[in-house]
């Protein structure tokens, strides 16, 4: 038997804290000096209600791309996932001019969500067809719903204590959407890192075939993967139609892939297998003060997607690079 | 070659000719020769860029950036032209090329030589070549009247009464059936992603063959940046914005798969062809636009779907029995 | 200090804004102590347009003219700038009562649709017979200005009995979609005389369309238009006459508006615009400028140059 | 005979893997006309060497000599273009190619001033080269409707569809019929006959005393002898081989059996076998012999729930059960260690705790969350007992050797402590050490009252550790013997399809 310290110290050489030490402290170091740079740069950057307010750009995606990393890390992926927030406000909002309360809105919201996020995960549960191509039909699909749906109306009749998602705040300059995202953050910490759930999550991005054979019930953990992403898609969409007080079909039109991009900047391996929340957590920072503090310099989007696409590539590039320039060194 | 193929791809063919038939009950017109020839010189551009992406993906790789990879090349080009109307089309067509070999390399090379997916790697440059179509253009349009005549006119102008666009997409179309029929290079394309140990085994380097791939796609790209902005006469920064989409739609709809080593030209061609049809169908027969989106998702959706069963594999079959069972 | 105006528009890069910015800087000159930023996002979406409105409002500008993506989901961020003491108004598209004090439209809505009729009107006289077909190319299904100003073309259609209108089609404001909506167009109704495309987005995919098709003179192109975008169109026989309003004018006008109510310059009713003289406000806050000013192949060339 | 020059020789050549030696200053000839055979336990580095010679691997030291002169083979074209070939251990081809494509891959036969491929000439060359080699398999199919043993003869097609002067054949024969095997031999005599060199790589002896001329022998990455094949016999090649003398290779210890575990009555599936029925017993240790393909790995995959379409009964103690997938297999006691180790046994990226507690995460957490030190430990008890070689219990997988990645599989599976343990060709690619360290663990887990059902391909593992033998031949039971009338000639005859089987 052994002492519980020895086991602690036995339970210390895992892997994973080797792991997260190097790339999470990438990522704050650089998280650290976006915000040193824009304090610098601009006089309005270090204002609580500013800061405050910045987070309401990114806050609505982070809350997606937290399940969205624990998909990707089991290698599927979801492209329709802005389809299915846009598709989500539109039953929301059909139940706002139905005059149904807010707990029946938002609950419309996220079976909405929930029940696409199904669909896609039964199509490729059950027919065996790559998620990613699967999803880009299902991301035609949903959007144009709501265009069926919809069609050059908009729907507004949302009742009062529906701002309260998107707009509240829970005490002082702390927003209720920033708080459910941290909450919900802890929780898919909790998740990928402690639970059973989060080690056949990894099990079966690295080894499908293995993980079956072991006994993990792999379709079902997809599904259960998808419906999370999409009843994800709905949490996201009540905020953002919350905030925004309407619902058009062109809803969060193209936000899928500034989602993949912070899932992916958090170190996710796009090929499955590997990845971290705190990790995705970083990343969206990054991202939101990037984008805040140029934005701040009055710096044109499309200019700041030039920065995140080389962030992209440079992020994932440089420890490969470092780890070629470490073995060429030892060589020499 | 096989059977199979055959199968999957006669099937998209009479699914497509279903389509057109059913479409003519509606609008007998939608079938008058000239009519299936403008269809046909409307999807020109999605068949280019269809072949090129499907020399990708046929190396296990995927390539995001092509709609950016258009704008930029059409944004240069147009600029080009406006600023140095005297430059003769016969020096500006290469060099429009030329910058879409250039930004199919930087794809390229990323994956071959740092080793990123390229998915990851495409998303990055997607962003930033559109970022810089931005930056050269500070926004602005490119107007028709901005331009020579020629550079307008050129790929309109017809033989045989066919448009130049048409001709561009059957010329690419012949060529990438050599390239990858009877030539070394696109063959090793196919061994590669069908299984890249092997590959190397027999030495083909895997990671320049999706080198080669994303070279021939730029290129492509580079020659629709141009037919893009000839054939709308106008360059800005969000032409050709989420196509890459329905590029990749009209592979796996003719039956590329997205895990590479599958793909034939005929089945792309046809995939293409079938986004083409609904694209320009829809506007005719009437169908309310709001519809459009969702019919065309719900078409991807059963074509994928569809798909899959045709290439579903019988089993191994081991037992005599079962063998002479099944014939 | 200097008075900072966020201009925001509803996307980069489009012609029309690029000219509006340029009387924005006209008026800031005139006025003196006035700083006008420029701003909107890369694409015509609200949550863009949301973001750029928010760092306005962390730069603590002292207004924001906004030219909307949406009437309504830009109501609650707008809402907050009041609540920080900026001012706000909306012009060009505009934005739902709740959001800004003051709206400016280009032109009374009326007038517009008007106008895009009688052009349309003209276009098919110009084909050379006294009646016939013509159909609308909007922009995307859910642009505000363009759906009000449908809605006021078809009230005033009922007076041109000679106009049959078939359909309304969208390109989205995407070239592409613009010129396979007008194939549709061509081949769907071969009689038709006239496009109407109140977008410049649409209007100039749709003449390409028609040049293509071989159509010049059967069908003509009509609608809200560029001088610059539209010259070569005009040159080509696609255009026989389209309308505009001056940008320019409007970005001044709009500039002067927030100048004057950042220092409470204003009443109720009356706000002054500079040398476009003085907005009448409506009980909702609206105001509007002038009648479009047409444009034909005898003044296209001399104001392409200028917007 | 003996009197040619070598036409290779591989002199002092080294190559390391991380943490392996696998080869270490090793020297091989190989001469023309002559078949020389490379004989070592799993794991002696006879494969990388193959893959040193072709140009798939650099050595780390020592040069390869051609003709007298020293070349650098840095690419597999340069090895090709040497008139090196080799049929690869694991068949490395294309499935979604044709027949023809796979043989002519990487030196396509081209015709015209613009070169491009002439697929004409390839066809048919191809149909020739098949026809040669008796195999009936149409060029134009896909690789991937063929079976085993057919991509092991267009894999022979292959090596032979050019002017070969070195021919390397990596345990050719483990995946051919009877029929496929004289064949082979028959070309082999051909390439002698046309003075090619040939290196054979086998684990069979009459094999390799019936065509090689030379033997040279290696263990655990170095080189132990050479030598010419009329000069040794077989007793002492082996222990040339391992080192030692080998008779208590197969530790069976007799076990008084107990009562039927697990019955398994007329087990059908639609394509892939029919009408299966046997007993399995407390304490038996039950082995299934047949040749690859025969159906076995299906037969078991089916009962451990992989696949769902078999009908049939499966008792365990008794009771009828319904195994629907692997859980539901799991839960009744069956276990199943698969043959592909590292595609279906472990996950090798994760570390060997977590590979130990997947299959019950349950009993190691609370309320869904793990408990790291209850996993630990459960981990830390199996992997010990199996006496996993590893730095510590967090290593990833990966980073073990071939044997130890098969003892964490087996340690996962006896952590949920099964009542019967279905071993899929436990040995394949385990060194001899492991091996014997296997085969006393499956007589351990009988001596503990578990069941073993063993798929074996080797026939002396099967009757040297079975307590009683299921042949199958073609997805059909071909003869079922008790351990007092195992026979090798009637195992192999009913293996093979023979006639007087049952
Ligand atoms: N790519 C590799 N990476 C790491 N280790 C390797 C690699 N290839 C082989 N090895 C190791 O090198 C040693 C020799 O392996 P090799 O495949 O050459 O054996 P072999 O003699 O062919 O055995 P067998 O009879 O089982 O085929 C083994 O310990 C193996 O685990
Ligand atoms: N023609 C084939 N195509 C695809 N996979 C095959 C083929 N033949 C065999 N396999 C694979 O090899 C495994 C063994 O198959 P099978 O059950 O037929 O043989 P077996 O009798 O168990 O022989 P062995 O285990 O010795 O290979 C199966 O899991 C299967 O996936
Ligand atoms: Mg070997
Ligand atoms: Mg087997």
């Amino acid at each position: 038997m052994h002492t519980s310290s020895d086991t602690r110290k036995k339970l210390s050489q895992h892997p994973i804290f080797a792991k997260l030490k190097s790339w999470e402290s990438f990522l704050i170091f650089m998280t650290a000096g976006v915000f040193i740079a824009n304090s610098l740069a601009s006089p309005y950057f270090l204002d609580p209600w500013n800061l405050s307010d910045a987070t309401f750009n990114f806050t609505e995606k982070a809350i997606v791309a937290l399940p969205l990393a624990l998909l990707i890390i089991c290698r599927e992926i979801d492209l329709s996932i802005a389809s299915i927030i846009a598709l989500a406000s539109v039953t929301m909002g059909f139940c706002a001019e139905a005059g149904l309360g807010t707990p029946w809105i938002v609950l419309a919201g996220l079976t909405t969500g929930a029940l696409c996020g199904a669909f896609n995960g039964w199509l490729v549960t059950r027919f065996d067809i790559p998620s990613i191509v699967v999803t880009i039909g299902t991301m035609s699909l949903f959007r144009g719903l709501t265009y069926v749906l919809l069609g050059d109306t908009a729907l507004k009749n949302y009742p009062a204590e529906f701002d309260f998602f998107g707009q509240g705040y829970v005490y002082s300059v702390l927003s209720f959407e920033f708080s459910l995202f941290m909450l919900l953050a802890v929780v898919f910490y909790l998740l990928l890192h402690r639970s059973t759930f989060g080690r056949r999550t990894y099990a079966i991005g690295n080894n499908p075939t293995a993980a079956f054979y072991s006994g993990v019930n792999v379709a079902r953990h997809k599904m259960t993967l998808f419906i999370l992403v999409g009843l994800f898609c709905g949490i996201a969409s009540v905020m953002l139609t919350s905030r925004l007080g309407s619902t058009r079909p062109t809803i969060a039109l193209g936000w899928e892939l500034s989602i993949i991009t912070m899932v992916v900047l958090g170190g996710v391996n796009i090929l499955g297998g590997s990845g971290s929340i705190s990790g995705v957590i970083i990343a969206v920072f990054l991202m939101g003060l990037v984008t805040f503090g140029l934005g701040l310099l009055n710096v044109p989007g499309i200019v700041m997607s030039i920065i995140i696409g080389a962030m992209l590539i440079g992020v994932i590039a440089a420890p490969i690079l470092l780890k070629r320039m470490r073995l060429g060194a030892g060589r020499a | 070659m096989n059977a199979l193929f055959k199968r999957r791809e006669t099937l998209l063919a009479i699914v497509i000719i279903a389509m057109v038939a059913a479409i003519a009950t509606v609008t007998p017109e939608f079938i008058a020769p000239s009519n299936l020839l403008a269809a046909y010189t409307d999807t020109s551009i999605l068949i280019i860029l269809a072949m090129g992406q499907m020399l990708v993906i046929v190396t296990r790789a995927i390539d995001l950036s092509v709609a950016a990879t258009v704008a930029l090349t059409g944004m240069v080009m147009a600029m080009v032209n406006t600023q140095m109307p005297e430059l003769p089309l016969i020096a500006l067509l290469p060099l429009g090329i030329a910058l879409g070999l250039v930004l199919g390399l930087v794809n390229g090379l990323l994956v071959w030589k740092l080793g990123i997916p390229a998915i990851v790697v495409t998303l990055g440059t997607m962003s930033i070549y559109r970022g810089l179509v931005f930056l050269i253009s500070d926004g602005a349009w490119v107007n028709a009247h901005e331009m020579t005549a020629s550079f307008i006119d050129l790929p309109r102008s017809s033989f045989l009464g066919i448009q130049g666009f048409a001709w561009v997409s059957i010329l690419v179309i012949a060529l990438t059936y050599v390239f990858v029929n009877k030539r070394q290079v696109g063959r090793e394309l196919f061994a590669a992603g069908n299984n890249p140990t092997a590959a190397f085994y027999t030495g083909i380097d895997v990671g320049r063959s999706q080198f080669i791939a994303f070279a021939v796609s730029g290129m492509l790209a580079g020659v629709c940046g141009y037919l893009w902005v000839a054939r709308y006469a106008v360059a800005y920064v969000d032409v050709a914005l989420g196509f890459e989409l329905q590029v990749i739609a009209a592979c796996v709809i003719g039956g590329v798969s997205i895990a590479g080593g599958i793909a034939s030209v005929t089945g792309c061609l046809l995939g293409a062809l079938f986004l083409g049809v609904i694209n320009n169908a829809l506007p005719v027969i009437d169908v309310s636009p709001f519809w459009q989106m969702a019919i065309s998702g719900a078409v991807i959706v059963i074509a994928v779907v569809a798909n899959t069963h045709a290439e579903r594999k019988s089993g191994r079959i081991i037992l005599r029995s079962a063998v002479v069972g099944n014939h | 200090d200097d008075v900072r105006i966020g201009l925001v528009v509803k996307a980069l890069g489009i012609g029309f804004f690029e000219a509006a910015a340029e009387g924005a800087e006209e008026a800031a000159k005139e006025l003196g102590g006035v700083e006008v930023i420029y701003t909107g996002p890369t694409t015509t979406t609200a949550e863009g347009q949301i973001e750029v409105i928010n760092s306005l409002i962390a730069q603590r500008v002292d207004a924001i003219a906004v030219s909307a993506n949406d009437t309504d989901a830009l109501v609650p961020t707008l809402k907050k700038a009041q609540q920080r003491g900026i001012k706000v108004i909306s012009w060009d598209s505009g934005v739902a009562v709740e959001g800004r004090s003051v709206h400016l439209n280009p032109s009374s809505n009326a007038l517009i649709g008007e106008m895009n009729i009688k052009l349309a009107d003209e276009a098919v006289k110009a084909t050379g017979s006294s009646n016939g077909q013509i159909a609308i190319l909007s922009a995307t299904p859910t642009s505000t200005n363009q759906n009000i100003w449908i809605e006021e073309m078809k009230k005033v259609l009922p007076n041109y009995s000679n106009l049959e209108l078939v359909t309304t089609v969208y390109g989205d404001d995407l070239a592409d979609k613009s010129y396979r909506e007008t194939q549709g167009l061509l081949k769907s109704y071969p009689n038709l005389k006239a496009i109407v495309a109140p977008t410049s987005v649409g209007i100039v995919a749709a003449a390409q369309a028609v040049q293509d098709a071989g159509k010049i003179g059967q069908v003509f192109v009509t609608g809200l238009g560029l001088p610059s975008e539209l010259a070569g169109h005009v040159d080509s026989g696609a255009v026989k006459s389209f309308a505009i309003w001056n940008p320019i004018d409007l970005g001044y006008a709009a500039t002067m508006i927030s100048y004057n109510l950042v220092k409470g310059n204003a009443t109720a009713t009356e706000v002054s615009m500079g040398r476009m003289g003085s907005a009448m406000l409506d009980s909702d806050g609206s105001a509007a400028m002038a009648e479009p000013f047409i444009y034909n192949a005898s003044n296209v060339k001399e104001f392409a140059e200028i917007f | 005979m003996s009197v040619t020059k070598p036409l290779v020789s591989l002199r002092g050549i080294s190559k390391f893997f991380p943490g392996v030696k696998a080869l270490d200053r090793v020297e091989l000839d190989l001469y023309p006309g002559e078949v020389v055979a490379l004989v070592g336990e799993n794991g002696a580095g006879k494969s990388t060497l193959v893959k040193i010679l072709t140009g798939i691997y650099q050595p780390d030291a020592g040069h390869i000599e051609y003709d007298g002169a020293a070349v650098r083979l840095s690419t597999p074209d340069k090895a090709r273009a040497l008139g090196i070939t080799a049929i690869h251990q694991e068949t490395v081809l294309f499935d979604e190619l044709s027949v023809t494509e796979n043989i002519f891959v990487g030196q396509y036969i081209k015709h015209g001033v613009f070169g491009n491929l002439d697929w004409r000439s390839m066809h048919s060359k191809a149909a020739k080269i098949l026809a040669d080699i008796e195999a009936p398999i149409s060029p134009d199919t896909l690789l991937r409707d063929l079976s085993i043993g057919q991509r092991h003869m267009v894999a022979i097609a292959r090596a032979l569809s050019f002017d070969a002067r070195i021919v390397v054949l990596d345990e050719p024969t483990a995946a051919l019929s009877q029929h496929e095997i004289q064949e082979l031999y028959a070309i082999v005599e051909r390439l002698k006959n046309q003075g090619c060199a040939i290196m054979f790589i086998s684990h069979k002896f009459d094999e390799i005393f019936r065509i090689s001329d030379r033997y040279t022998v290696f263990r655990d990455g170095t080189f132990v002898e050479q030598g010419l094949i009329r000069d040794i016999n077989e007793s002492r090649l082996i222990k040339l081989m391992v080192g030692r003398n080998v008779d208590q290779l197969f530790p069976k210890k007799t076990i008084d059996l107990g009562p039927p575990v697990l019955s398994v009555e007329n087990y059908s599936h639609p394509t892939e076998f029919d009408s299966i029925s046997f007993t399995l017993r407390k304490g038996e240790i039950l082995g299934f012999y047949g040749l690859v393909g025969a159906g076995r790995t299906e037969l078991m995959q089916s009962i451990f729930g992989v696949t769902q379409l078999a009908s049939g009964t499966i008792r365990i103690h008794g009771q009828v059960i319904d195994v629907t997938s692997p859980q539901s297999a799991i839960a009744q006691g069956i276990v199943y260690v698969p043959e592909e180790r590292q595609a279906q046994g472990a996950v090798i990226d994760l570390p060997i705790v977590e590979n130990i507690s997947l299959p019950q995460l349950k009993t190691v957490s609370r309320a869904g969350f793990i408990d790291n030190t209850a996993e630990y430990e459960l981990a830390e008890v199996y992997a010990t007992r199996l006496r996993v070689k590893a730095p510590n219990w967090y290593e990833t997988v990966e980073n073990l050797s071939g044997g130890n990645q098969q003892k964490v599989v087996i340690a996962k599976w006896l952590a949920t402590k099964p009542s019967v343990v279905i071993l899929d060709e436990p040995t394949k690619g385990i060194d001899i050490g492991s091996k014997a360290a296997v085969h006393e663990f499956m007589s351990e887990l009988v001596e503990q009252g578990l069941s073993v059902i063993m798929v074996s391909s080797e026939l002396p593992e099967v009757m040297g550790m079975s307590d009683r033998i299921v042949v199958m031949h073609e997805g059909l039971c071909a003869l079922e013997l008790e351990r007092a009338d195992f026979s090798a000639e009637r195992i192999v005859a009913a293996a093979s399809g023979g006639s007087h089987s049952l």
